[in-house]
């Protein structure tokens, strides 16, 4: 029972890591029908940049994490900007290739920048905490709590705030859009701003678990896998397809190691034969 | 610019529409034949990297270019093809066995893909293909007894009539050879009911299901002629590298594959050549060039992947459609030469709209 | 034009042929060629080794170099990525005609090229991996490091159940590399009675998360644990193995060897073992003979070199050695001739010392096992050891 | 037996019954015209019709055919083609391929004959291509015939559509608002098309339109469809003159 | 001389990919006006009222709208100039409710009741969107999207409407019910409108000036009555048929073919 909770509280954490992800997939996907492949890139990149500020700079912990996200949060928009933007309504193709280059150009460049050796940062919140024979890394715990915190305030705002219901609109009908005189290329470069903001924030809270590297970014596969489960343009799916990736991965590795490495696949793949739009479905029948 | 008279239904059927068509593609094939007459063994191994990749490029064009079926997993049949090839000659069969069997275990490969993905679409395809290839690397890292699981397995060179192909310029022949019938049969089916069928499929499913096409029939065989086409390749790649080990043909080579066509221009046979050329020739290009640079530029580790990136990047940030647009731009440029317009190709703004309405 | 390159080309085969000058060397030039990961998730080792390397060369040159040849290296970046190896292969062996490579990266890269070079050949010195697969069958054209990842567990897994463990597990990369690993616990275990190995998890190098596979590990009650790990794997899977509560011994090998690993922050990987081909040597406690390389690397690179470092150091050095030996009519036959004389080479960093001979290309047998004991790594002993 | 008989079909989409028990028959060689204001199910019946969509119960009879006992890809078969009110045409294709695609029914090569282009093939593609050509002198669309459909206007696309369902040689044709989007020289020109297409090709044809000119025109009946209901089926005029279909759709202004 | 117009275009040039889809187009339109723009199929209408409103961009020419030259502008700049566009084929928000349509019309504005007084008002014109108020919009009829997208621009206050087909595939009641709102529009709020239709009946019937484009230049312009006279503009865009039997007519065609 206890190994079970064990796994089931790592899960949980491991899975609000690929929800964050996940949820900046969904947002980009949601305002500009794009899909970011360089979003767990960005999430690399936002950890480096982290360790740069509070360890290499040596700012103090707590000013470090928002100076990342407002960093993140201009370069997510500088991207779109100077970049993506370009390709806004493009093929899709297009954009797939476009944001995989990016992710290409973000991993050598860290490489030249951070160079290959893992970095860590120092985090006040390390150490662990057990509770009745199960053992809990602390920064797993916040891990649960910012997630829990973020996904409420983005809900909210998406739900009531004239922004938020600009940026559903946006990514509905761009023209219209542009028509009703919503700002629209501001909206989306902050769709950019906020999705790097939010990975970058997931590659903090990671940053203690799993150690900071270029590769870093081949984690937003599972994030994708995740985000593709809850049906890809769903917040809510997105956090649940990465709870589900996340609580598989542990409990497989220690009763079914030799499909380890496939089980979240196959769970996704089992997904989309039942429902091949994920759980939470985004496409409607189009009128003829 | 040049101005056909046609007399004859049958000359919309011609592979080559006019003479220069069959003049300047003749002379392509005889230049190529005769390259490693010219050519030192190393640009004909590049040549050949080249040749096997356009191969592949060739297979996933036909799904995803003329099917519309996103596919980020052809690497896995790459493999497939390349294992079936290596065990086959390894139990002491020619490539005339290993080769059709490396196509048709690819071929098996698709349709086990193809049934449950011809309902898919989208990004939800696109996944479905990336997934497949991570599980079928998986596969084959516990199938040691048959692929030498991860501690990989040696490739014999391909052998015809009993007689070894071992130096470069044969396996490059070879590959050259196979890859004109590869593109000739792509062609076919392009010319005939089939390949209208496909492209039907990609531009409107409805409307190609209201005029009697089974778009699920139509989706299964483009992924199986998909599959068999880059599995031959993956046969091909097998010799080119001589050792497989199931991470070689991880989700980067699926990328690499779809970066080539969309590069080249999604949606022609021209494209899959071009995007194979242009991605080679900027893979070499780099390589010597950074020789040639400062050791303090050019020696910078990761400046080979940073350059490759930021190229790729400004090409589909200039021409998202591809180098072949751009080819049929200067193309029309030439040929309407004083009173081209340069205005004409002039990218309007614009919008989008969502795609959730299917 | 290029007919007559081709032929001219072909003159020079005859040439080489008589002895007189083999390809990439001239009068006052060795052509060397590197095929190693400088970005991708090798580049750490990648890197490293080639940095030292270059530290190594650069010093013998502007000494005037060997035998009045400068040594230069043409460095290609294969990302970890075979058909990319291939191809930069390719490069170094047709475009670049080098005369030797060496510090090749990656077990798979180097099987997979061994062939081609050969026919060509081209010796292959000093891969920078101790597979195995790569060392053995020996060749002519091929000179290696020394104890391979294989003797290295099987050495280290044979003390430890010596000495009173009783169950192992196993935690590999899915790699060539974790399947040596797995596969020389197997055939280790199987030699003494009373043993099993209870589990074995693999994972992907990308793989982050190990609580799950810990959990399973703690489950199974294994008092050994060895890691067919690298670096990150190596440092967060024994982090939650001890976090979890695990008391067992972990070990590790010259993958997961590197004085970072060590010295990783909040001293959370005390007490891990690892068994490599040499000792790990500090900069600050370095012998004399190290302090310039140390010195050099620091200013270059801001930092003391890692093991990666060292070996790639060691691995130029022993390329010196050998074209010293091979004396100034340089040709292929005399530089294996002149490696395979090297004999009680004093390593640089005063570890082991190095020999080979015609019938040895395998470098030392040495393994040590080391500790890491207040962010050090720290020699618990060595022997000469070889599986049959 | 009617040519095509329809009887309570009904469907429904979120719990709103789109289509309400409505029951209609078609003769041979009629032209019969459904109209009704926008969301009265026009649209949603002939999607029925090409199975697009699963009715919640009723029956459809194309001549002797139950087609609720086949799938979407089976209607052309029959003879049935159809064309649509926001145009599907294949956009990144010549004018010549997509008609070619219309005679997809009618080709029985395999697909490895296909694959190597063999001579029965290039035989067959003739013959197709023949069959085409008869169609575009028909439509008068010899202009385009390769251009790609993604730079032709609006009006053209219209007529393009129209080809593509007669290269199926079809029985029965159904024009899902034939008329929108045209000017009235252009739409009085589709007014003598559907004329000769049931004279001289002897073809059925269901059309949904909003042009009561061309329903006067062309139809032999008329069915009005308000709220998913039958409101009234008769001749044109006694169709635009019921109170119902005043109100509903026509309004006082004529 | 009557005041400069409020929208005045001059000899404007677009391109729609390799097509030159507008050759020089010029025209005004006064405020409180409405102004008709009719042409047939692939004349280039639509393309003009996306060149002026921002969408397009133009090679050439100049746009000027409320003595502001606006040639170019991105749409949402245009928009906030007080520019409402009512596109054709319905481009509404598919997944937002009727109400969040109409209040991202009103997106650039500040004053909550004017807003809400002017949802009054779009209700008072189209009751059919009151009832559906909390309804998706992918959910509506097609007439109701097209009034729906009509709203949406009325919530914008602006200066001149453009209208895109507002027509286009309607029953001929919800045509003249349009049309009534059009008209009604103008003269109780006096909202400007630039009016782009296949149905140059109902247009010619509502507008107070006319342009005539083909194959993307203005062939005729001038007051309704001038249009409503002109032969060719009777018999090409008013269906008047004239006393040619249908053989005749089909035997024209054939005579022009290729």
């Amino acid at each position: 029972m206890n190994e079970f909770l064990q796994l089931l509280i790592v899960g949980i954490s491991q899975g609000c890591i690929y929800g964050l992800m996940a949820l900046g997939f969904v947002m980009i996907y949601k305002a500009t029908e794009m899909v970011n492949f360089a979003q767990g890139d960005m999430m690399m990149l936002g950890s480096f940049v982290a360790w740069t500020l509070i360890m290499d700079l040596g700012m103090p912990f707590w000013l470090g994490v928002p100076a990342t996200l407002i960093v993140m949060a201009l370069f997510g928009a500088l991207v779109d900007i100077l970049i993506v933007r370009r390709v806004i309504g493009q093929p899709q193709f297009a954009v797939i290739i476009l944001t995989l280059g990016l992710g290409i150009i973000f991993r050598a460049a860290a490489g030249m920048i951070w160079g290959h050796v893992p970095l860590t940062i120092d985090s006040p919140i390390s150490g662990f905490s057990s509770f009745y024979g199960i053992v809990i890394g602390n920064e797993r715990l916040v891990i649960i709590a910012v997630t829990a915190l973020l996904i409420t305030i983005l809900w909210t705002y998406f739900r009531y705030s004239k922004w938020g219901v600009a940026m559903k609109a946006t990514s509905q009908n761009q023209l219209a859009a542009y028509y009703s005189g919503i700002p629209v290329r501001v909206i989306i470069s902050a769709v950019w701003a906020v999705a790097a903001a939010i990975s970058a924030l997931a590659g903090i809270l990671l940053a203690p678990i799993t150690l900071i590297e270029p590769m870093n970014g081949l984690l937003g596969i599972k994030a994708f896998a995740a985000a593709v489960i809850g049906g890809f343009g769903s917040m809510p799916g997105a956090i649940l397809g990465g709870l589900i990736v996340g609580i598989i991965e542990p409990f497989a590795a220690a009763y079914i190691p030799a499909v380890k490495g496939s089980m979240v696949y196959i769970v996704m793949l089992i997904v989309l034969a039942l429902r091949p739009q994920g759980l939470f479905a985004q496409i409607h029948k189009k009128k003829l | 610019m040049r101005i056909l008279f046609k007399t004859n239904y049958k000359q919309d059927l011609n592979l080559a529409k006019h003479s220069g068509h069959r003049f300047w593609y003749g002379l392509l094939i005889l230049v190529l034949l005769a390259a490693p007459l010219i050519l030192d063994g190393y640009y004909i191994g590049e040549a050949t990297r080249v040749l096997i990749f356009a191969m592949a490029g060739l297979g996933l064009m036909v799904v995803t270019g003329f099917t519309g079926q996103v596919s980020l997993g052809h690497a896995a049949f790459l493999l497939i093809g390349a294992y079936t090839n290596a065990w086959f000659l390894a139990q002491g069969f020619s490539s005339f066995i290993a080769l059709p069997m490396a196509a048709l275990l690819s071929m098996i490969g698709g349709l086990l893909v193809a049934i449950p993905a011809a309902r898919m679409s989208g990004i939800y395809l696109a996944i479905a293909t990336l997934v497949f290839a991570i599980i079928v690397e998986d596969v084959a890292g516990h199938l040691s007894s048959i692929t030498g699981g991860n501690r990989g397995m040696m490739v014999d060179v391909p052998m015809l009539f009993g007689y070894q192909i071992w130096q470069s310029w044969e396996l490059y022949l070879f590959v050259l050879i196979i890859l004109v019938a590869a593109t000739l049969i792509v062609l076919n089916i392009l010319r005939s009911p089939l390949g209208r069928a496909m492209i039907a499929v990609r531009d409107s499913e409805v409307s190609s299901q209201a005029l009697g096409v089974n778009p699920m029939k139509i989706k299964v065989f483009a992924f199986t002629v998909s599959a068999a086409i880059t599995g031959l390749a993956g046969a091909f790649l097998a010799h080119y590298m001589l050792f497989l080990t199931p991470q070689i043909f991880g989700i980067l080579l699926s990328i690499q594959l779809l970066l080539m066509i969309v590069l080249g221009g999604l949606g022609t046979v021209h494209g899959v050549f071009f995007g194979a050329v242009l991605i080679g020739v900027l893979e070499t290009g780099i390589s010597i060039a950074k020789d040639a640079l400062p050791s303090s530029i050019g020696g910078l580790p990761g400046i080979e992947p940073l350059v490759f990136g930021v190229i790729l990047v400004s090409v589909i940030a200039f021409e998202p459609t591809g180098i072949y647009s751009r080819w049929v731009k200067i193309r029309s440029y030439m040929e309407f030469f004083p009173i081209y317009r340069r205005k004409s190709f002039k990218r309007q703004r614009v919008y989008l709209k969502t795609e959730r309405l299917k | 034009m290029k007919k007559l390159n081709k032929i001219t080309a072909g003159l020079a085969c005859l040439a080489l042929s008589a002895g007189v000058m083999a390809q990439g060397v001239t009068d006052d030039e060795v052509l060397l060629g590197t095929s190693t990961a400088l970005s991708g998730p090798a580049a750490l080792w990648g890197v490293a080794a080639s940095q030292a390397a270059q530290i190594r060369f650069d010093m013998v040159n502007e000494n005037g170099g060997v035998h009045g040849r400068q040594i230069r290296v043409v460095l290609e970046d294969h990302q970890y990525q075979v058909p990319i190896h291939v191809k930069a292969m390719n490069k170094l062996l047709n475009l670049d005609k080098v005369f030797a490579t060496f510090n090749v990266l990656g077990t798979p890269m180097n099987l997979a090229t061994a062939e081609t070079q050969f026919a060509k050949n081209v010796p292959m010195l000093l891969p920078m991996t101790t597979a195995h697969s790569v060392q053995d069958p020996e060749h002519d054209l091929k000179l290696t490091f020394g104890s391979s990842y294989y003797n290295q567990i099987r050495f280290a897994v044979g003390h430890f159940l010596a000495t009173g463990r009783t169950s192992a597990c196993v935690m590999y990369q899915d790699s060539a590399y974790g399947a040596e690993v797995l596969q020389a616990v197997t055939d280790e275990v199987a030699e003494h009675s009373g043993v099993s190995l209870v589990s074995s998890v693999s994972h992907k190098p990308t793989d982050t998360e190990f609580v799950g596979a810990m959990v399973g590990f703690k489950g199974a009650g294994c008092d050994l644990i060895v890691f067919g790990t690298i670096i990150r794997d190596t440092i967060t899977g024994y982090a939650t193995a001890r976090q979890l509560g695990i008391t067992a011994d972990v070990v590790v090998t010259q993958a997961g060897f590197d004085t970072m690993v060590a010295g990783w922050p909040g001293g959370i990987t005390e007490g891990l073992y690892a068994a490599s081909v040499g000792e790990a040597v500090y900069c600050d406690s370095a012998p004399a003979s190290a302090q310039a390389f140390c010195d050099t690397y620091k200013a270059k690179y801001g930092s003391d070199p890692g093991v990666s470092g060292q070996l790639g150091y060691t691995a130029a050095d022993l390329v010196v050695a050998g074209l010293e030996n091979a004396g100034a009519d340089l040709t292929v036959e005399s530089l294996m001739d002149g490696l395979e004389a090297i004999s009680d080479h004093q390593d640089t960093f005063g570890r082991i010392s190095w020999s080979y001979g015609a019938d040895d290309h395998k470098g030392t047998q040495v393994v040590v096992l080391s500790q890491v004991q207040d962010g050090k790594w720290v020699s618990l002993g060595q022997a000469n050891y070889s599986a049959k | 037996m009617s040519f095509l008989e329809i009887k309570n079909l009904s469907i429904s989409f979120g719990g709103v019954k789109a289509v309400d028990d409505v029951s209609f028959s078609i003769e041979e060689g009629s032209v019969y015209a459904i109209i009704g204001p926008n969301g009265a199910g026009k649209s949603t019946i002939f999607n029925l019709l090409s199975r697009f969509y699963e009715p919640l119960s009723g029956q459809l009879n194309f001549s002797g055919n139950e087609l609720l006992e086949l799938g979407a890809k089976d209607i052309a078969r029959l003879g049935i083609a159809r064309t649509f009110q926001n145009l599907e045409l294949f956009e990144h294709a010549s004018v010549l391929q997509n008609l070619l695609v219309g005679r997809h029914v009618h080709n029985n090569q395999s697909w490895w004959r296909q694959m190597l282009f063999t001579r029965s093939v290039v035989e067959a593609e003739l013959e197709h291509r023949r069959k085409v050509e008869e169609v575009i002198d028909f439509l008068e669309l010899a202009h385009y015939r390769n251009q790609m459909i993604s730079g032709l206007p609006y009006g053209v696309r219209k007529k393009i559509e129209l080809a593509r369902a007669l290269c199926i040689e079809p029985k029965l044709l159904l024009l899902d608002e034939p008329s929108s989007g045209l000017n009235p020289e252009e739409t009085e020109e589709m007014g003598f098309w559907i004329e000769d297409i049931r004279r001289d090709l002897n073809i059925t044809v269901v059309l949904i339109e909003h042009d009561m000119s061309l329903v006067a025109e062309v139809s032999d009946r008329v069915l009005a469809i308000v709220n998913g209901r039958v409101a009234t089926e008769g001749s044109h005029a006694f169709v635009q003159s019921h109170p119902d279909v005043v109100s509903a759709y026509l309004g006082d202004v004529k | 001389m009557s005041k400069s117009p409020l929208l005045q275009v001059r000899n404007i040039e677009t391109f729609y990919g390799p097509v030159m889809a507008i050759r020089g187009i010029s025209l005004d339109v006064h405020k409180g006006k409405i102004v008709s723009i009719l042409g047939g199929n692939g004349a280039g209408k639509t393309t003009i009222l996306k060149t002026i409103c921002g969408a397009l961009e133009p090679q050439k020419g100049t746009v000027v709208f409320s003595g502001q030259d606006i040639t170019a502008w991105q749409p949402d700049k245009a928009a906030r100039q007080g520019m409402g566009h009512v596109p054709e084929g319905r481009e509404v928000f598919p997944f937002l409710s009727v109400k969040e349509n109409l209040e991202m019309g009103a997106y650039n504005r500040k004053g909550k009741n004017e807003i809400d007084d002017d949802l009054e008002m779009v209700f008072h014109y189209f009751p059919d969107l009151k009832n559906k108020i909390n309804l998706q919009a992918v959910l509506l009829s097609g007439g109701q999207q097209q009034m729906l997208a009509m709203g949406r621009a009325l919530m914008m206050r602006p200066e001149i409407l453009l209208l895109d087909e507002p027509s286009l595939g309607l029953s001929p009641l919800l045509v003249s019910e349009i049309f009534d709102i059009i008209y009604r529009l103008n003269s109780e709020q006096g909202v400007t409108m630039l009016l782009v239709e296949q149905n140059a009946h109902m247009a010619l019937k509502v507008s107070h000036t006319g342009y005539v484009i083909e194959t993307g230049r203005v062939v005729f312009d001038g007051d309704r009555d001038a249009l409503l006279n002109n032969p060719d503009i009777q018999e090409f865009y008013l269906g008047k048929k004239q006393a040619i039997g249908r053989e005749k007519r089909r035997w024209k065609q054939r005579k022009t073919w290729r």
